[in-house]
């Protein structure tokens, strides 16, 4: 494995970014904005640079304090982890250039310690992304919890509860996690996610070995919001503010399920992990079960925002699927879809705190006519909800359609009625959204102005949903497959 | 279950204490009670590691020139230091829990769940 | 109690239980996890960094990043306090049992006993080396010295000694002290957090124990800064 | 012996633990939270742990009862169960 300076720089990005933010504003508030901006894209820079150098040449590591593997803690990246670290800061850069307008006017008073805490989130989730260690991503999914419980409580007058009922269950969720690397760690008496990986096939009988499993499982899904621990998630995206909802939703829900995929699949190995104790199937129809919950919860809804949260809630529940079928299609599907869904989910939640704090709607019926009075803003939204539905050629489509031939392939047909389902589902709550948008006529209304550094953001996240779906086979076979666990990636073919 | 249970006193011990916490956070209708839950539940899951460590007849973690640098002879260090990293941990989470519970009190005036659900929907 | 909860409560009892057999007895020093790695940190932490203790070793040498994430956790909390409870209060509208008619025992006793705290604080963190201390418990006492004189002193002459408008930066301070000495040895070709690169003309395990001393300050800044910044948003934040 | 005297503060936490969560004044509430606190560092220190005992006996004991006082004083005294 070759060493590289990349990943540490990734999180000294956002470290140096939050320090300078905290201590630079005491002077010059102003210059909050910048700063972060200087921070993300840098730290975007070398993720893709960190993309291109795995694909050239495998996985990468640092070495933090030149201490070699179980002694010492090691940044490990692999072509997985290169492809969500992108997704992270690439999300992060583009909420980053929206965020200036819209904290102007939502939280002017508190636009420094607003960005330095969003730094902070993102080297929480950049750092569960990189680190090879378990514990250490123990410290780093606090890191970002705390981060988002705080931006979080910046939204409304219900935020401040729906913070602390995420707050209390994050909590139990991470203090779960931290169990379950403990039972792993007095079994094997490493932290290293490589070395446990070898040591672990020996005790594979053990029992403590699957009540470990059992509690990371339960921790990481509380994080992801899986059936039925979903409940704070709907109330923490609908109350907070614009910005928090539209960099929180697509990527902390996303980078849990990536560490489900490393703990399962590269720490445990699928077959370890479902061994006795059928982790991996339960995960499964638990998962379907959310997708049905969230598509009819979302459909229950009028408040536009509360229904994205809800969608979120189905939407996390595919990946959770594909990782519990363990199938490598389904995977390769679950992986897709965590760049899908961050990038639809981002354009809907940036046009909702658009909508919001130009017109100040929230409900189905605020949205009539508005396509025509925004029809930028309103075209990118279009072209995400069809992904949502999952209607070809949109990157929504190709994921569920790896989904369903993943699940096909593991013949689990109750699944495959599921996902179908689901579909029609998510077309029934958009469409009933997309009609009032489009087809009632423009409100007589006077609306503030809605800056260009806003609106881009909204375009350039529409076209990609787009650009994503026709090039998917690019990312399917240069970057997923190579690297998923346990060699499966050969067997897709 | 009894034979296999009796070595392992204070791992049951800690089970306990986490169930009491446990119990705290999603029993108790105060939000502080169930800061203390969460408290006591974290404090419950770092004492299963310390207890982990533990060695009969070990030093404690302290190079010692008449021990030696003789593994046996000391109490496992690793739970230790990576305990020190949760006790912060879960100052910090108690820290912002403290914060927001300050805000909800001024925003709804009570910190009791049935009362501040009553309060969440006469408010807007 | 609720149903849910009880099932709750049950299922992490039987779990919980499940896991006993494949545990170690308790005090057993053959035990899986007392092996390995930990072995490896007992027999060579003094060699490594000249520094006895183990604990002080591994979590400011070997799992120093771990530590660095945590400084970041206290720096986050700080930051969080404030997003949530910002603007702190405008003189004179500080919460009553902040203000109320100083207390001439407590007064006495507590000028008496701040010196004392102060300087085991600074003794704590420099002898964390060979005794039981370090960053973390010597901030945190630092810390509760100038909460101790918040509550008994009074406002103006504890704000003379601390001012709230401090405490921030000398969290963000106390987190730069420690990346800049990790940035050293990067900078001179090693890794992230690598002391025994850093250019100083000194063997490599005593290289390390500078190292060590060096991010304990960073962390002991950070905590006490942090944590009264803290203090000081809980009690007058947010009205 | 030791296994007595470890017995006997695992009894003291738990009783600490269960009145920290019983009584109805939240003071009260707070102050056996940190002698919970205080007396599971004991037991830190008597299973060697004496690094961990220290933190959590000035930051588990000392900060977070103070803070829980702080915010005690600013919301309210009294909880319903």
């Amino acid at each position: 494995m070759a060493e590289s300076a990349l990943p540490i720089l990734i999180l000294l990005c956002f470290m140096g970014g939050a320090v300078a933010v905290v201590l630079a504003t005491l002077r010059r508030p102003a210059a909050a904005w910048p700063i972060t901006m200087v921070a993300i894209a840098a730290a975007f820079g070398f993720s893709l640079r960190l993309l291109a150098t795995v694909l050239d040449g495998g996985a990468v590591r640092h070495r933090l304090g030149g201490w070699a593997a179980p002694i010492g803690i090691e940044l490990v990246v692999d072509g997985l982890g290169a492809f969500v670290i992108c997704v992270v800061t690439g999300i992060a850069l583009l909420v980053g250039c929206y965020a200036r307008w819209a904290v102007r006017r939502e939280i002017p008073e508190r636009e420094s310690t607003f960005f330095a805490m969003v730094l902070v989130l993102l080297l929480g989730l950049s750092g569960i992304v990189l680190t090879g260690d378990l514990f250490n991503l123990y410290v780093f999914f606090e890191i970002s919890s705390l981060a988002a419980y705080a931006l979080i409580a910046v939204g409304d007058k219900r935020a401040v509860v729906a913070s602390f009922r995420y707050l209390v269950l994050g909590t139990l969720g991470a203090s779960f996690y931290l169990l379950g690397i403990g039972f792993l760690y007095t079994l094997t008496g490493t932290l290293n996610m490589a070395d446990a990986a070898t040591l672990l096939p020996e005790l594979a009988a053990n029992p403590t070995l699957r009540v470990s499993v059992a509690m990371i499982v339960t921790g990481v899904g509380l994080k992801m919001a899986i059936f039925p621990m979903q409940g704070w998630l709907a109330d923490a995206y609908t109350h907070a503010s614009t910005t928090t909802t539209a960099i929180v939703a697509p990527i902390m829900t996303k980078v849990s399920a990536y560490t489900l995929i490393r703990v399962l699949g590269f720490v445990y190995g699928f077959d370890l992990a479902s061994g006795r104790l059928p982790i991996g199937t339960a995960l499964a129809w638990l998962s379907a079960a959310g997708i049905v919950v969230g598509s009819v919860m979302a459909l229950a809804q009028t408040d536009v925002k509360r229904m994205l949260a809800y969608s979120s809630v189905a939407q996390v529940s595919y990946i959770g699927l594909g990782i519990g079928l363990a199938q490598p299609w389904a995977l390769v599907g679950a992986v897709l879809h965590v760049l899908n869904h961050a990038t639809m989910k981002c354009c809907l939640f940036l046009v909702t705190g658009t909508v919001q704090l130009a017109t100040g709607g929230r409900t189905l019926d605020d949205y009539a006519g508005l396509g025509r009075r925004m029809p930028w803003t309103f075209g990118a939204f279009t072209l995400a909800a069809l992904a949502m539905i999952g209607i070809p050629p949109t990157g929504g489509f190709f994921s569920k359609w790896y989904l369903t031939v993943g699940a096909l392939e593991a013949g689990a047909g109750g699944l495959v009625v599921v996902l179908v389902g689901s579909g029609l589902l998510t077309a029934g709550y958009m469409f009933r959204l997309l009609e009032r948008v489009w087809a009632r006529p423009a409100p007589e209304m006077v609306m503030r102005p809605v800056g260009a550094a806003a609106i881009a953001p909204i375009v350039v996240l529409g076209i990609a949903v787009v650009v994503f779906g026709v090039i998917n086979t690019w990312f399917v076979t240069r970057v997923i497959m190579p690297s998923l666990p346990g060699g499966m990636g050969g067997g897709v073919g | 279950m009894i034979e296999t249970l009796v070595p392992r006193w204070p791992y049951v011990c800690t089970v306990v204490l986490m169930l009491v916490g446990l119990y705290g956070m999603l029993g108790k209708q105060n939000l502080v009670k169930k800061l203390i839950g969460l408290n006591v539940f974290q404090t419950a899951i770092i004492l299963f590691f310390i207890v982990q460590a533990y060695k009969t007849g070990a030093s404690v973690p302290i190079w010692d020139a008449r021990l030696g640098a003789v593994a046996d002879a000391y109490v496992n260090p690793i739970p230790h230091g990576l305990m020190l990293t949760a006790i912060v941990v879960s100052v910090a989470i108690t820290g912002v829990a403290l914060a927001l519970l300050i805000r909800i009190h001024r925003n709804f005036g009570t910190l009791d769940e049935p009362e501040l659900l009553d309060a969440m929907k006469r408010s807007p | 109690m609720r149903v849910p909860t009880l099932a709750v409560l049950l299922a992490t009892l039987v779990v919980m239980l499940a896991a006993a057999p494949g545990l170690a007895p308790f005090g057993d020093p053959t035990a899986p996890a007392s092996g390995h790695v930990a072995g490896h940190y007992l027999e060579h932490a003094y060699h490594d960094a000249h520094t006895p203790n183990v604990v002080t070793v591994m979590i400011a040498d070997y799992r120093s990043f771990d530590t660095l994430g945590e400084t970041m956790v206290v720096f986050a909390a700080g930051l969080a306090c404030a997003l949530m409870l910002l603007p702190r209060g405008r003189r004179g509208r500080v919460p009553r049992f902040l203000h109320r008619k100083v207390n001439l025992i407590a007064e006495v006793i507590v000028r008496i006993m701040l010196p004392a705290v102060q300087i085991f604080a600074f003794y704590v963190i420099f002898h964390g080396h060979y005794s039981p201390g370090g960053g973390f418990q010597g901030g945190a006492l630092l810390a509760a010295s100038i909460l101790l004189g918040r509550i008994v002193l009074g406002r103006s002459r504890s704000q003379a000694a601390f001012p709230t408008a401090l405490g921030r930066p000398l969290g963000a301070i106390g987190f730069a002290v420690f990346a800049g000495i990790g940035l050293v040895g990067f900078a001179a070709g090693g890794a992230f957090l690598q002391y025994d690169r850093m250019p100083f003309a000194l063997p490599p395990d005593m290289l390390r124990n500078w190292g060590i001393l060096g991010i304990e300050l960073g962390v002991a800044m950070a905590v006490m800064g942090t944590l009264v910044s803290i203090f000081d948003d809980l009690s007058v934040g947010g009205r | 012996m030791i296994d007595l005297l470890i017995a006997g503060l695992f009894v003291f936490a738990g009783v600490a633990a269960v009145v920290a969560l019983v009584v109805r004044d939240l003071l009260a509430a707070s102050v056996a939270l940190s002698t919970f606190s205080f007396i599971v560092a004991l037991l830190y220190v008597v299973m060697g742990a004496v690094d961990v005992g220290f933190n959590e006996a000035v930051l588990g004991a000392g900060v977070t009862g103070t803070l829980f006082v702080v915010a005690i004083f600013r919301t309210r005294r009294g909880s319903m169960d």
